[in-house]
């Protein structure tokens, strides 16, 4: 396996030094890796390592606080935004949905209309092929989230201020939300970098704002950085509570 | 019986309003100045040393006290409960009859200056609450200022040196800190500065009406609100784009420094003003990077992406910029500002600096400029063509500088439809798209980086060089 | 008039309670009436404080003879003491000019001498003097609302 | 010439001991009122008096018939000239001074915020007094029987009692003064809107040539000061006064106030001096009305006193001595407890969020926001007239002096009430969540929106539901209460809202608290 994705990463190289814009001639007919050469790479490298021309991003906050903005590393196969337990693999579903929406505060870029659906299966694929994960593990299936109607109302959002407690979300969210609990400035994730909690004030999350994003977020977990999955830790009702109270902190209800 | 019934209305209701005019008739002759008054003849009876003030005390009769100040257009009653103010025997009184501390009143006697004219306060009024008009129900513009602003009202008639030498010189560092934050980077004083923010000439006498006071914690007046605005602007306002990077001890000192900023002038006879008094640019270039860019571009030597202005700021003092960029191009975007983006005009009718000031303000920016010139592009040598430029762009450029070209609203890249771009050179455009700016999110497209040709630069930059023409 | 009437009617009969409504009426409306005329009298002056400071002590060497044209005032100084007199004319409120012998009022002639008493003319009384005080900050103070007796001077220890 | 000069003397003493009665009968002209007939001379001789009749009838002396509200409006004006002329002396009318001169009325005047409170109290109490008597007029009839033309005079009197409180309301020269001076301007302004659509505007503006005519310019300013203190102090009160005058006048010659046609004095009515009392005879009645049921004694014919009246010295004059003292102390109490407002200095620069009209103004403002013109001048001008014409168009002579004529009539002020209520909630609570026309069709033109708004229709749908009423019942009577009641609950209902339930931006709210807070 190793030696295959050497071999394919030295042709990489060399197509892209010899290569033209549109890599049109790529040497094999896939249309996954075009794509990936003309819309990805600039950021992901050409190895999937994240290590493009782009290079790191810097990105001041409304606080004022400077933050570095990395691409994502394939080559580890970790994956933050998925719709399947901790631990798991993504499903399709979620590369797809996530080069439609791209994920706003980062510069990634929504693919909504640019790619039909077979280049984005494709690219689906291609980048699959930049760990071997995907050759020795399955992805899981997708947790189903569906949304009860009280979600937002007073009483959830005060029960799920009391989990936010108990839980200790406090410790890197900060009791008000804004990102700067007593942890916030020691944690780093699995690549190192360290790590800055979400300022839920800014009201906008790299996943989507809608509850169910929020609630995929609490169930999953954000593989790769500190943010654990509540699978197991807390029941559903909980986890929609606690989505009430984020909801509030985003200032979307009252 | 009907005419009992008028008789009992008549009966009771005259007791009615005999009962209310004794009240209110109380009411007026028993004040609440009366009753510190009364304290106030007690204590200096009790503490008269000799019989002739005693005498003079005991001829106290209560009646209010007033300060008239024609000159000022001032009434103060401020001494209607503020006895003591003057009186050295009351030096260890409680409050209101304590004498004033200090020896202010020695050059500022109050029957020449009154009290307001310093601290601030509603001194027709003739009760506490309305007098010091803490509370937003007095109706009253200006509630007695809190003694760390109160510097700012020294400077209606002092210089900050002669403060400053005093001892008094939180407004000189105010100043100071005002000049070296880059506030008039957005905000205009004696009409000089940015257009971003508001007009600051008269932001210290500004009504409260003026400032959204909506989310101001304690005291709903313009001294909370000005120091929490320095604190946190978007606390305070939403949607403000005010960029502020101050420490916390430092806010009290900007807080009073723009508390300074007053419309109107003291009397000629009452100003003492020899030095400088008001901000002015110095010409220096450092210093004027400081007054007027500091705040967005701050050292200048990184680009980044601005949540605030929702675009990314260049790196204007960076070798890789100035390498490709030359003198005139800077100088049009100063002069000009970039339409479009939070980038302003700088030329004497609209930000209000000299041609000598922008040639000092570029030769500093311009200081770390790399000897070496780049490699020259020879753009008129190609055959352009549009459509492919328009293909490449939408693929490789589009990323992040946005399908239109536009720039912001989340895009990494800058704005390229705006008159400074769209007019640049169309070489400068191209080295720029081949060599990419180191150190910063824009990757070189040449050869040794994306893998542009020559030829699909050209075709790129006379894509980009239409997009002005693009809805 | 005739009794038959006097039954009748109940004014007449003078009941208490009509008196007693009759008397609150009356006695509350005078009540309000002489507040109302309270309310004319006002607690406050428009116009500088009748107390002002002329200066230091040491500004006023024996000898000196100040006028203070805006407030009427004459501020002299004698070895044995410093005083104010009026300027105001006691016949009609004019401002009296300082003379050789004293002072002269240019509206209707009245003449004072040098204290300020009248020797002729139609004025009836003569020039107020003036309380003339030490401040607490040492300096001088006069109020033109309290007169003092004629030849009160302040002794300056200067 | 001793005994001569002794007398002389003793006569003079006497004059001296008899100069306080004597006074009081020259004063009175026919000296102390001691008998019927020097009782009727007091009134009709008195400058002041003879403004009322010598005789009152006893149905005007129930308080449940008049509820004294004519007279309540007519002290609480007494009472606001005098505390008005009290203002006087120490405000004055300029936009340097006018502020802090009311402030120190407030601080230092004796008992100037007293006063100050009294007037502003007494006149807004005069709008609520004035309305409630139109009420009792109206629905006793008593616009009817040679009457109409003083429900005139009251119409005009209304609308003066409108501007002389609004003009009153400027002189402060504070933020609520100035926002409302600059919203009374545009509604004078607001005929524009009819020229702008009808092309006309460059021939004659006539709205900005009004607005120009009451500000002195173009924009509030020193010019409006002047003029606003004009109407208040001289203008309005002159023309008040003179129909006030008409108006009493007329009551007089109308033959006082209204009563029912038949009349019997109840047990209550007894305590009243000098009750006329049926001691037997031929006749039942006794319709004499010459001068000589004045005569001392009793009637030759029937012995009875002109039938149901009774003197008005004393009882009338009682009657309205209590209701004086009483409206003083009212407003006094009332003033003693609750402050006239004074918010911060006129700035042009900063409106007031919501810039509100004082609130008896606040239900036209309410119309306004959905059309200038029809709001602030199509609308009331329409409901005025129609105020005025009622006497004309209901002319049905029974039933005068009965509350709400008979059990239909109280029905169908009821059932008015009722639907009327529905329907302007309703047609709010529409407004309210879906917007109008240009909510939908931000094209549409104005004259569109003129002529079709929810004020349009509440007043089409008045007039709609009157003729069914009077179709239904076949009595114009009853179309006028329909109409009124209406009219009535509109003004309180759109007043309410406009004052409790809208905010900043004219936006809805529950309650006061829930406003942004600025």
């Amino acid at each position: 396996m190793k030696v295959k994705i050497f071999v394919l990463s030295i042709i990489l190289l060399i197509s892209q030094q010899t290569g033209n814009a549109f890599g049109a001639e790529a040497k094999k007919n896939d249309p996954g890796k075009k794509v990936y050469e003309e819309r990805c790479q600039i950021c992901h490298g050409a190895k999937g390592d994240g290590k493009g021309l782009v290079g790191v991003m810097k990105r001041s906050e409304k606080t004022g606080r400077m933050i570095n903005v990395e691409a994502r590393d394939f080559t580890l196969a970790v994956f933050r935004f998925r719709s399947t337990s901790t631990g798991c693999l993504p499903v399709n579903e979620d590369f797809i949905s996530l080069i439609n929406k791209g994920i706003p505060r980062s510069f990634m870029p929504s693919h909504k209309d640019q790619l039909s659906m077979e280049e984005k299966k494709a690219l689906a694929e291609y980048i699959k092929t930049f760990s071997t994960r995907w050759k020795e593990e399955e992805p899981c299936k997708s947790i189903p989230v569906k949304k009860p109607r009280w979600v937002g109302s007073r009483s959830s959002v005060e029960k799920g201020k009391k989990i936010y407690k108990e839980m200790k979300c406090w410790e890197c969210h900060g009791d008000d939300g804004k990102g700067k609990g007593p942890k916030s400035d020691t944690i780093k994730d699995d690549w190192g970098k360290p790590i800055v909690p979400f300022d839920f004030t800014t009201g906008a999350t790299k996943m989507g704002d809608a509850p169910e994003n929020v609630y995929t977020a609490y169930t999953t977990g954000l593989d790769g950085t500190g943010m654990p999955s509540y699978e197991d830790s807390l029941k559903e009702d909980e986890r929609w509570h606690l989505v009430s109270y984020t909801l509030k902190l985003m200032g979307k209800v009252k | 019986m009907r005419n009992r019934f008028f008789l009992w209305i008549l009966f009771l209701s005259g007791a009615v309003l005999f009962v209310f005019t004794l009240i209110a008739a109380y009411r007026e002759i028993a004040p609440e100045w009366k009753r510190y008054q009364a304290q106030y003849k007690e204590q200096i009876i009790k503490l008269a040393k000799d019989d002739a003030t005693k005498k003079k005390a005991k001829e106290l009769v209560p009646a209010v006290q007033q300060i008239y100040l024609g000159t000022l257009n001032r009434i103060d009653r401020c001494m209607s409960c503020h006895m003591g103010v003057e009186n050295p025997m009351m030096a260890n009184a409680k409050l209101p009859l304590k004498q004033h501390s200090g020896d202010y009143l020695k050059n500022h006697p109050p029957d020449k200056f009154g009290c307001t004219v310093c601290h601030y306060g509603q001194g027709r009024a003739t009760n506490k609450k309305e007098a010091h008009a803490a509370t937003r129900d007095t109706h009253w513009d200006f509630p007695t200022i809190p003694l760390k602003y109160i510097q700012s009202s020294c400077t209606q008639c002092h210089d900050y040196e002669m403060l400053s030498a005093k001892g008094y010189d939180n407004i000189a560092k105010g100043a100071k800190l005002f000049m070296e934050k880059g506030c008039r980077g957005c905000h205009k004083l004696n009409g000089i500065g940015g257009a971003l923010g508001k007009k600051l000439d008269v932001v210290g006498s500004q009504p409260i009406a003026y400032f959204p006071m909506r989310f101001v914690e304690g005291d709903r007046n313009t001294y909370n609100w000005h120091k929490q605005h320095f604190t946190d602007p978007r606390a305070l306002v939403p949607e403000s784009e005010m960029k502020i990077n101050v420490k916390p001890e430092e806010t009290d000192l900007l807080a009073t420094y723009v508390l300074s900023l007053r419309a109107g002038e003291m009397p000629k006879d009452y100003r003492r003003i020899k030095g400088t008094q008001t901000v002015e640019k110095p010409d220096e270039g450092e210093a004027l990077y400081r007054m007027f860019c500091i705040a967005c571009h701050t050292t200048g030597k990184d680009s980044y992406f601005d949540e605030i202005f929702n675009r990314t700021i260049p790196a204007i003092m960076k070798p890789a910029f100035l390498k490709t960029a030359d003198e005139k191009y800077i100088k049009k975007v100063v002069e000009d500002g970039r339409a479009g983006t939070q980038m302003t005009s700088w030329k004497a009718t609209a930000g209000g600096l000299t041609g000598v000031e922008i040639n000092n303000l570029i030769a500093y920016i311009t200081k770390d400029r790399p000897s070496a010139k780049p490699e020259r592009f020879d753009f008129a040598g190609f055959k352009t063509d549009l459509k492919r430029g328009e293909e490449l762009y939408n693929i490789r450029c589009a990323l992040c500088h946005g399908k239109k070209g536009q720039g912001g609203e989340g895009f990494l890249g800058l704005n390229l439809r705006n008159p400074v771009v769209q007019g640049a050179d169309p070489e400068f455009l191209a080295i720029t798209v081949r060599d990419g700016r180191s150190e910063t999110s824009m990757p070189p497209f040449g050869k040794k980086g994306v893998g542009f040709t020559d030829r699909d630069i050209a075709d790129v930059v006379s894509y980009v060089k239409t997009m002005s023409k693009k809805k | 008039m005739s009794n038959e009437t006097h039954e009748k009617t109940g004014m007449s009969r003078r009941d208490f309670l009509g008196l007693a409504s009759l008397g609150a009426a009356v006695i509350s409306s005078l009540t309000v009436l002489a507040g109302t005329f309270r309310m004319f009298k006002a607690n406050v002056r428009y116009e500088e404080s009748t107390k002002f400071k002329i200066g230091k002590a040491e500004e006023f060497p024996a000898g000196t003879v100040k006028k203070l044209d805006d407030k009427g005032v004459f501020i002299l100084s004698k070895d044995d003491g410093i005083y104010a007199i009026s300027a105001i004319c006691t016949h009609l409120g004019c401002i009296v000019n300082q003379v050789d012998w004293g002072f002269q009022c240019p509206c209707h002639g009245s003449r004072y001498n040098e204290h300020g008493k009248v020797i002729g003319g139609p004025a009836p009384r003569s020039l107020e003097w003036l309380e003339i005080s030490e401040a607490v900050d040492g300096s001088l103070e006069v109020d033109t609302a309290k007169s003092v007796p004629v030849g009160t001077k302040l002794k300056l220890y200067a | 010439m001793n005994e001569l000069k002794q007398s002389g003397i003793d006569v003079f003493k006497h004059n001296i001991k008899s100069l306080l009665g004597s006074f009081a009968g020259s004063f009175l002209r026919s000296g102390k009122p001691t008998s019927d007939k020097s009782r009727a001379a007091a009134m009709f001789n008195n400058f002041f008096l003879h403004v009322q009749g010598v005789k009152t009838h006893i149905n005007t002396l129930r308080p449940t018939y008049t509820l004294g509200l004519g007279l309540i409006s007519f002290f609480l004006l007494i009472i606001t000239v005098i505390s008005g002329v009290l203002l006087m002396v120490y405000y004055s009318p300029s936009i340097e001074h006018g502020y802090t001169s009311v402030k120190d009325i407030n601080y230092v005047v004796f008992a100037g915020k007293l006063i100050r409170n009294v007037h502003k109290w007494a006149g807004e109490g005069m709008i609520i007094f004035v309305l409630l008597h139109m009420a009792r007029v109206f629905y006793t009839s008593s616009y009817k029987q040679g009457r109409e033309f003083n429900w005139v005079v009251g119409i005009v009197l209304l609308i003066l009692t409108f501007g002389i409180n609004l003009s009153g309301y400027m002189l402060p020269w504070d933020q609520l003064s100035y926002w409302a001076l600059v919203i009374v301007a545009n509604i004078i302004q607001s005929p524009k809107e009819i020229t702008d659509s009808l092309g006309i505007t460059k021939f004659f503006d006539v709205g900005v040539f009004s607005k120009e005519l009451f500000l002195g310019g173009l924009t509030a300013g020193k010019e409006s000061l002047t003029r606003v203190y004009l109407l208040h102090i001289m203008l309005l009160p002159i023309f008040l006064f003179i129909f006030l005058g008409v108006h009493f006048w007329r009551i007089r010659k109308d033959g006082g106030l209204t009563k029912p046609d038949v009349f019997e004095p109840k047990p209550i009515d007894a305590g009243l001096a000098a009750l006329p009392e049926k001691r037997g005879g031929i006749f039942p009645t006794n319709k004499t009305y010459g001068l000589m049921e004045l005569a001392h004694g009793r009637t030759p014919v029937v012995d009875r006193d002109v039938e149901n009246t009774v003197l008005s010295w004393p009882n009338l004059l009682i009657a309205e001595a209590a209701l004086f003292v009483l409206c003083l102390a009212g407003v006094i109490a009332y003033s003693f407890f609750i402050d006239a407002p004074l918010k911060e200095l006129a700035n042009p620069m900063i409106p007031e969020n919501p810039a509100k009209a004082p609130w008896y103004f606040l239900g036209l403002q309410e119309l306004l926001s959905y059309s200038a013109f029809m709001g602030g001048v199509g609308l009331p001008g329409l409901a005025l007239l129609g105020l005025a014409l009622i006497p004309y168009l209901d002319k049905e002579p029974y039933h005068v002096g009965i509350w709400f004529s008979n059990k239909q009539g109280k029905r169908i002020a009821l059932e008015s009430l009722v639907v009327s209520t529905i329907v302007i909630i309703g047609l709010l609570a529409f407004v309210i969540n879906f917007g109008w026309f240009r909510n939908w069709w931000p094209n549409v033109p104005q004259m569109l929106i003129t002529l079709i708004n929810p004020g349009n229709i509440w007043v089409g749908f008045m007039i709609v539901w009157s003729l069914y009423v009077i179709k239904r019942t076949g009595s114009t009577r009853m179309g006028a209460i329909a109409l009124f009641t209406m009219f009535l609950i509109s003004f309180l209902i759109y007043t309410y809202v406009g004052t409790e339930l809208r905010g900043p931006n004219w936006d809805f709210f529950w309650s006061k608290s829930q406003w942004p807070i600025h």
